[in-house]
């Protein structure tokens, strides 16, 4: 049974209780508890059930390595499945509750697939399910996704508060352990910006607990003066409950910042680092032994168990069992057997050792086998009591020890996984059973320099004298290969050189165990991957580490195997009977530890998840019922319906009013582009399909660009301000794509042309205004002539309107008498009500872009990206006209001479009428012909005008099908016939555009 | 008067709106543009990344032939007219970008510390100086960058972000959320 | 995510301040060239596993363009030149040479 | 081959699995096969499978430098469909969707394929109008499609916000017939009956150089040795640029990297697969219960499957948009993979400059649906030396002609 003790516990304050709920019960806890922690000193020792078999697990550890004890904490908004309880601080009210069980923890009905287990080796479900075909979609699949998954997802939306902060730094140091302070302090005051992330809420790593047992008083001195060091260096920033999770190329980190201590606001912050070099320092992880029935609640890591007495005072058991191969974990039973816990054995899988910690277990009285192991393990749902068996045997039980906790030690991981993330390789260290990193394969940064030191644990080197032997020399060393001047760092080393701390590789106890005995040993506890299940892999031949680990889900669970890998290498390198180093391992892949998808999101949830670009005229929009229509970036008042008008109703009105009065368009969001220079007509020669170089100062000309493959990319008009300048349009979704286009031409081709280019879009603000009524209209404001003479079609001026400067273009897009008024943007509000108000008697609307797309349909204009998809070339919109015969070349001018863009089978745009006029074809319909499609709609609507549907599209040789009738097929059971017509429904010989 | 973003914020942000400006392209070695520049202006180019202010005109740095000047006074519009006529009977290019701007002024010591949630450059103390200017993007949009001072930035994104750069500096100026380091 | 050098704006951009234009040093065929020369230009490409040259533009910044040399297995840079060049300059292929001994050079 | 079944499981259960066998043997090459197919992949070994199945042929070498599966059929987020807008790429797509409906009784191996259906959504006016062309063209060509509506679409996927509101959804549309298989096991799958047909597997064995006589192939050198060959087809991917260049020609494609992640499994939140590409982003769940999720690819040239996190950021952003829920839900593992584009973005099945040197590459981000019906083309293309009907639409001569298969009015960024 798991209990606190009256005093001790170096992160807790006894002073302020926590309330929290577990699965339903009240339970206390203190202050600076973690979720796990405060658990344990409630005696909840069996706290989740297995993904696979639905055993029963316990707490396992103490950190971030957790394999078992996941949870769903918190509620409503701020509930989150799958938490590790070992990471999370407790807090006030918290509720936690365990997962993956039915109906409840103690009694799930799953835990019958254990029973079952010897079916469920590695990949069975590869080898079944496959008959009845259908059973796999209606039964078996349903089942095992019932089954699978940990916790349950939120139901209620997140209000967290996530954001992304950049930092740069010339060092990054990824852990505040022995090491990682050494190395601060090493390259401090050196006119390096320094910054150290630790991902515990204080410094000092294992060392700080080490420091604070006892009568260390050199230890505390040490720290203290570190402390005292690291806080007045302006050149380094320490950043708490940070931790460091990918490592990617030129050397960019993200680290998780989780602030669990902050008050209202708890910020999660995702910090993009860009450091010139990193010395890592991330520790090690203790790693387990391999024995049958590891996986009771009740067993936990060696150092764990200490780390729940020393920072919580918290006990696993009273009667503790330590299965070991090395000489750290002697610690903590030396740690519990001062306060007085029983330890009936320490079962050493060593043949000896002659390390004075070993000699201080001895002297406390402590019973220690060497060449012994755990045979078994009794208990239902917690530990009762150990078989002791040898190592070398099959596992046959000499002696039946009870016990209520067993602490298990298999040696230290170097933590190498960020040392991975970039290029740097691994070596496999035979004599420690460790991958460690390899100095001469590091990882690199952009200009292929080594970029990352590891120091410490990490690295292999595990005693604190060594360490402090080390860091600094190796931080010198490194000062001079960056070429950093100034002193060399030194440090009296305060610790004493001990005899070596030694771990013999074992990693499966006992070696001979029985088949049956196999059976029982986990290696990856949150999957279930059993060492049967290793075996097996290597049996079937999935004899690559990547094979295994895929057949068998091994170290592909939350906790990415960080108690289990080396453990599984080693599983298959026996089964296989290579050594080790030839297993190799699989690649460590970020995120070190998971980070919610919100974190990546940042900032940029809700309203900032996209930008959204509102035009000058968007508040007078937005007042009048705009309806949205979102276009690129860009938000369009799609219709402005009135009243309770239904949809078609408000189109209508919008279509008619411009056919038979005067409408107002915001157009706003048109590209405008200016292109200046001596060489400005010869540079849009090149651009456009046509010639823009001969058009006169004061007109307009419609033209086409298309890219080097001939395909229509952008078009819009084309406006010669004076000699040197043209002002180019573009779609509105296209003004930035035409913008860049222009400038790569320019500064990678064409660099010897004196060609400026300004991207003018949001200087100027365009107010449509067209109708028969529109000169009338626009002449209310007496300053301005319009007649037909002085403004002839596809012409501008530039005038006044009351004391707003207009530039007027005489285009239309409707076939109506149109102007287009350009204004400068912050003026465009004040223009637009002046319009509206003057065009109150004559009935003026503003209209959307959906009445626009219908006036241009009616009239058989192109809209890019309707009548175009990236396909289609402007003789297949029957514009050879805009192509010039007579320039020497312009981008896709070769394209068209290739033999498919010559095809007869080609898509030509052709008008379509339905012979039901009120029939009006779906959108994206097709044309078909003995059964096989030969061309589709692009656009088709009701036009309010013809009072008739009218359609546009591509058919396969259509110019020549004109006047014939075609079936279009509008779902499988109806079709529609149309016949093929010009493309221009409305005012063929073009006579409204002048009024 | 200038708008200030209200809210529990750990910086003042204020929304100017428009502030009268000049985009200016124009090639080095182009003497009769520079001489236009030199003449009615009387600010030398800016080195790289640089602004320079006089007479409360700046002249910033956009690329090797691309500056934005700013004018922060009314009684400078006549010159700006009549700089904006000359410089466009040469080859180099001088058009109002006014309209096309919205500008924010950040003010505080941590002015920086907002940025550094949208803008990966290195705004580290060390390596930024008075009157630099940037130009690079704050999350999806673009974004130019003046600082006057450490804790006086002004900042403009194009005029239909305007709204959404509101919404932004609202959700990272929150109290509680500046950027600190500990220890 | 990488981080490259602007000659223009003399600093180092990070990736999502850049786009990415592909293979420098292509030469565009224009109408009088054969379809093969063509669709050379317009559609092969060397896609090199190892040292590549190709175009980026400082799309956030400047908004000039300009070449790098870069391993494509490893991300190392090994300098940004304009974007005018029409070859890599000498500069670069010795600071390439200087690190890949097996460095061939540039081939059009 | 030992049979796959439930009572050779409980057989098996019984007696601790002693008696399973390999999946499929472990060969060392032999001097001289009648083809070697270079790139042990989905798309290889099904070219391998379909030779032996439709035509026969058992003589032939599987040659592949790393592990079975190990470049992008392990590395995708397993999506299959057909619903796309160009009729040669119906056809293809849809004759792999078709194979995958009985992959695992014909393999003996229980590729999970899960008809659960996919989803594209709508989230524009202009995507709309456009998906709405591809379901008639997938209705004419015999995929069965439909468009479905926003309500439609909640109801199939609860946990979507349909409302924006940036992007409100449209529609959506709907193949309720595409899904999602387990694609380590497809591999697996093909690897296993191909080497029950005697057809040799050889991993760890890497092509570095290509023996040809008078531009006509003869064989291939590897790290394993010289093996002759009259018939060699590349089927490498991303890495398909290298192996031309060995044979002396280069390529229409690009390799860039793509990035997936996974999410840290949860029970059941969706069920279909929902492709968003407006916003740049596919989800669905996998049997595991982990969220599979993929976004855009880099935009720059890379073989070292790092790649940016850039698109992760915008793919995850978007998700998150859209399914609101998933905020909390953390990321477990990221990866790339090399995928090879072509200038089209459709795939390249071909015949090559050098005589009896065949390809198939240019898959891009979505050539784990297409791998049976790829196989099955280039089989075809293989054994009767020219390209079928089913092939030929994509050969490498159609961007000399500029007869280019363009999805992209159909799909902006997805697959």
């Amino acid at each position: 049974m798991s209990s606190r003790l009256p005093h001790e516990g170096s992160r807790i304050n006894r002073k302020k209780t926590v309330d929290f709920r577990f699965n339903g019960k009240n339970l206390k806890g203190f202050d600076g508890d973690t979720v796990a922690s405060a658990l344990l000193a409630n005696n909840e020792l069996f706290v989740a059930r297995s993904f696979k078999y639905h055993r029963p697990r316990g707490i396992f550890s103490a950190g971030e390595e957790e394999p078992n004890a996941l949870m769903g904490i918190g509620e409503g908004s701020f509930f989150e499945p799958n938490i590790r309880a070992t990471e999370v601080k407790l807090k006030q009210n918290m509720n936690v509750e365990t997962q993956n069980h039915w109906p409840s923890l103690k009694f799930d009905f799953l835990s019958i697939n254990n029973l079952f287990s010897r079916f469920f080796a590695a990949g069975f479900y590869y080898k079944t399910f496959m008959w009845p075909r259908a059973a796999w979609k209606y039964l078996f699949e349903p089942m095992i996704r019932r089954a699978s998954g940990l916790g349950k997802a939120p139901v209620e939306y997140d209000e967290e508060h996530y954001e992304h902060i950049y930092h740069h730094t010339d060092v990054l140091i990824i852990g505040g352990g022995l090491a990682g302070i050494t190395a601060a302090k090493a390259l401090r005051d050196r006119g390096l910006s320094i910054m150290l992330c630790e991902k515990d809420c204080v410094i000092g790593g294992r060392y700080l607990e080490d420091c604070k047992s006892g009568n260390q008083e050199r230890y505390k001195k040490l720290h203290k003066s570190s402390m005292e060091i690291l806080k007045k260096s302006q050149d380094i920033s320490v950043k708490l409950n940070t931790t460091v999770t990918g490592i990617f190329d030129h050397g960019f980190v993200l680290a998780y910042e989780e602030n669990q201590h902050g008050n209202i606001a708890s910020k999660k912050a995702l910090w993009k680092i860009r450091a010139k070099t990193i010395i890592l320092c991330t520790g090690a992880i203790e790693r387990p032994l391999v024995f049958p029935d590891n996986d009771l609640p009740g067993i936990m890591l060696a150092m764990s168990v200490c780390d729940y007495l020393q920072k919580y005072g918290v006990l696993l058991g009273d009667r503790l069992v330590l299965t070991t191969n090395n000489d750290y974990s002697y610690k903590t039973v030396i740690e519990l057997k001062h306060r007085g816990i029983d330890i009936p054995v320490v079962l050493d899988a060593r043949a000896s050792s002659d390390n004075p910690i070993v000699k201080e277990a001895k002297g406390l009285g402590i019973r220690i086998l060497f060449g012994k192991c755990i045979g078994k393990v009794e208990g239902k749902r917690k530990v009762s009591a150990i078989g002791i068996c040898s190592v070398n045997g099959e596992g046959t039980i000499e002696e039946l020890i009870p016990c209520n906790a067993i602490a298990v030690s298999g040696g230290w991981t170097p933590n190498v996984n960020l040392w991975s993330h970039c290029g740097g390789k691994l070596v496999w260290d035979g004599e420690c059973g460790f991958y460690k990193p390899d100095p001469e394969n590091t990882p690199t940064g952009r200009e292929g320099e080594t970029n990352m030191l590891a120091l410490g644990a990490c690295a292999g080197v595990f005693s604190d004298y060594d360490i402090q032997d080390q860091v600094p020399r190796k931080i010198n060393q490194l000062s001079s290969r960056l070429k950093i001047k100034s002193k060399r760092y030194i440090e009296t080393n305060i610790f004493s050189k001990e005899p070596e701390k030694r771990t013999i590789p074992t990693f499966v106890l006992p070696h001979g165990a029985s088949k049956d005995k196999q059976n029982k040993m986990f290696i990856d506890f949150q999957n279930d991957v059993k060492l049967s299940d290793l075996q097996l892999a290597a049996q079937e031949g999935f004899e690559n580490v990547e094979h295994a680990k895929r057949y068998t889900t091994l170290g592909m669970a939350t906790d990415q195997g960080k108690t289990s890998n080396i453990n599984g290498i080693y599983v298959l390198s026996q089964s296989l009977g290579k050594p080790v180093d030839k297993i190799g391992h699989t690649t460590f892949r970020p995120p070190y530890k998971p980070i919610p998808l919100g974190l990546i999101a940042g900032q940029y949830a809700k309203k900032l998840f996209k930008p959204v670009r509102k035009t000058p005229i968007d508040k007078w929009n937005s007042l009048n019922n705009a309806i949205w229509e979102p276009v690129a970036d860009w938000r369009r008042a799609y219709a402005y319906p009135k009243g309770k008008e239904s949809l078609e109703e408000t189109l209508n009105r919008e279509v008619l009013s411009v056919r038979k009065n005067v409408g107002l368009l915001d157009s706003s969001t048109l590209g405008k582009i200016l292109v200046k220079g001596p060489d400005a007509g010869r540079f849009l020669d090149l651009i456009y399909t046509n010639l823009m170089s001969t058009l006169i100062a004061g007109k307009c000309r419609y033209g086409i660009m298309c890219n080097e493959a001939g395909f229509v990319f952008d078009d819009g008009v084309v406006v010669r301000l004076n000699d040197q300048t043209f002002l180019c349009h573009t779609t509105s979704g296209g003004a930035d794509r035409v913008y860049a286009w222009l400038e790569e031409w320019l500064q990678t081709e064409w660099h010897h042309l004196k060609v400026f280019i300004v991207n003018l879009t949001e200087q100027y603000s365009q107010i449509a205004v067209a109708g028969p009524k529109a000169r009338e209209l626009l002449q209310t404001f007496r300053s301005i002539d319009l007649s037909a003479e002085k403004l002839p079609f596809m012409n501008f001026i530039e005038t006044n309107i009351d004391d707003i400067w207009v530039r007027i273009y005489r285009v239309s897009f409707s076939g109506e008498l149109s102007y287009e008024l350009a204004v400068n943007s912050n003026q465009a509000e004040e223009l637009w009500n002046k319009l509206v108000k003057a065009g109150k008697k004559y009935k003026v609307q503003p209209y959307g872009t959906e009445a626009l797309h219908i006036l241009r349909a009616e009239k058989g204009f192109i809209v890019v990206g309707d009548e175009t998809d990236g396909t289609v070339t402007p003789h297949d919109l029957g514009m050879e006209w805009i192509v010039s015969k007579k320039k020497n070349d312009f981008i896709g001018k070769k394209a068209f001479s290739l033999p498919h863009l010559n095809s007869i089978l080609r898509k030509q745009l052709v008008g379509i009428l339905t012979l039901d006029k009120d029939k009006v074809l779906p959108d994206g319909c097709h044309a078909v012909e003995d059964g096989k499609a030969i061309g589709h709609v692009t656009s088709t609507y009701f036009s309010p005008t013809l009072k008739r549907s009218i359609a546009l599209g591509l058919i396969e040789n259509g110019r020549s099908r004109k006047g014939s009738t075609l079936e279009f097929e509008s779902s499988s059971k109806e079709s529609t016939f149309a016949k093929i017509v010009d493309p221009n429904f409305y005012d063929p010989e073009g006579t409204k555009h002048d009024g | 008067m200038m708008d200030r973003i209200r809210g529990d914020i750990f910086v003042d942000i204020y929304v100017i709106g428009s502030i009268s400006s000049l985009n200016i392209r124009v090639y080095q070695e182009d003497k009769k543009s520079l001489n236009v520049i030199q003449r009615k202006i009387g600010i030398k180019l800016p080195s790289v990344q640089k602004a320079i202010e006089k007479n409360k005109l700046t002249l910033c740095w956009i690329s090797n032939d691309e500056y934005l000047l700013l004018s922060e006074k009314k009684e400078n519009e006549g010159l700006l007219n009549q700089f904006q006529k000359q410089m466009n009977l040469t080859t180099g290019v001088a058009e109002y970008t006014t309209d096309l701007r919205s500008w924010f002024l950040i003010k505080g010591n941590r002015a920086m510390d907002i940025l550094r949630k949208g803008v990966p450059l290195d705004l580290g103390k060390l390596e930024i100086a008075e009157r630099n200017f940037f130009r690079t993007r704050l999350g999806e949009i673009q974004i130019n960058i003046l600082i006057k001072s450490l804790d006086e930035i002004l900042v403009s994104v194009l005029r239909s972000h305007k709204d959404y750069m509101i919404d932004w500096f609202e959700a990272c100026s929150k109290r509680g959320t500046e950027i600190n380091f500990d220890l | 995510m990488l981080y490259l050098f602007c000659p223009t704006c003399q600093r180092d951009c990070d990736e999502t301040e850049l786009s990415c234009g592909g293979q420098a040093h292509l030469i565009r065929r224009d109408h009088a060239s054969s379809d093969k020369d063509f669709y050379k230009y317009q559609y092969e490409r060397k896609n090199d596993k190892g040292i590549i040259f190709e175009r980026w533009r400082h799309v956030y910044g400047c908004g000039k363009w300009f070449h790098t040399a870069r391993c494509t297995i490893t991300n190392q840079v090994f300098g940004s030149y304009s974007a005018k060049e029409v070859q890599p300059p000498k500069s670069i292929l010795a600071n390439i040479r200087r690190s890949r001994v097996d460095f061939k050079g540039w081939v059009k | 081959m030992k049979r796959y079944s439930f009572s050779s499981i409980f057989t098996e259960g019984f007696r601790d699995n002693l008696g399973w066998e390999k999946a499929w043997t472990k060969r060392q090459p032999k001097k001289e096969y009648q083809i070697i197919i270079v790139g042990g992949g989905g798309h290889g070994l099904a070219t391998a499978y379909y030779l032996a199945k439709n035509y026969s042929i058992t003589d032939i070498a599987v040659i592949e430098k790393g592990w079975i599966g190990g470049g992008n059929t392990g590395r995708n987020t397993t999506i299959i469909r057909s619903n796309y807008l160009q009729e040669s790429s119906i056809d293809i797509y849809e004759k792999s969707r078709f194979l995958y409906e009985t992959l695992s009784q014909d393999l003996n191996y229980n590729i999970m394929f899960s008809p659960r259906g996919v989803l594209m959504l709508c989230q524009t006016e202009h995507e709309l109008r456009a998906m709405k062309r591809t379901s008639h063209a997938n209705r004419i060509n015999g995929v069965d499609t439909k468009m479905v509506t926003p309500e439609e679409v909640k109801e199939i996927v609860p946990i979507i916000n349909i409302n924006g509101p940036r992007f409100p959804v449209l529609g959506a549309l709907w193949q309720p017939r595409g899904g999602t298989a387990r694609h380590d096991a497809v591999a697996w799958g093909y690897a296993r009956k191909c080497s029950d047909y005697g057809i040799d597997i050889i991993e760890q064995c890497e092509v570095v150089g290509v023996k040809k006589k008078r531009e006509k192939i003869v064989g291939v050198e590897t790290t394993k040795g010289h093996i002759k060959a009259k018939k060699v087809c590349f089927v490498a991917a991303g890495h398909s640029s290298v192996l031309a260049d060995l044979a002396g020609f280069r390529l229409p494609i690009e390799s860039v990297a793509l990035q997936a992640l996974v999410s840290e499994p949860i029970k059941p939140i969706i069920n279909c697969v929902v492709m968003a590409n407006t916003v740049h982003g596919y989800l669905s769940q996998s049997d595991k219960g982990e969220l599979v999720i993929g976004g855009g690819a880099d935009g720059y040239n890379n073989y070292s499957q790092r790649g940016s996190f850039l698109h992760i950021e915008e793919t995850v952003r978007a998700l998150v948009e859209t399914f609101p829920v998933i905020s909390r839900l953390r990321q477990l593992r990221q990866w790339g993979g090399i995928v090879d584009m072509t200038g089209d973005r459709s795939p390249i099945i071909s015949k090559t400059p050098v005589d009896g040197l065949y390809i198939n590459c240019g898959w891009g981000t979505g050539g784990f649906k297409a791998i049976p019906g790829s196989g099955w083309a280039t089989a075809e293309m293989i054994y009767n030396e020219k390209p079928g009907k089913l092939a030929s639409p994509f050969s490498i001569d159609r961007f000399l002609e500029g007869r280019l298969i363009d999805e992209s009015a159909a799909a902006a960024v997805a697959h």
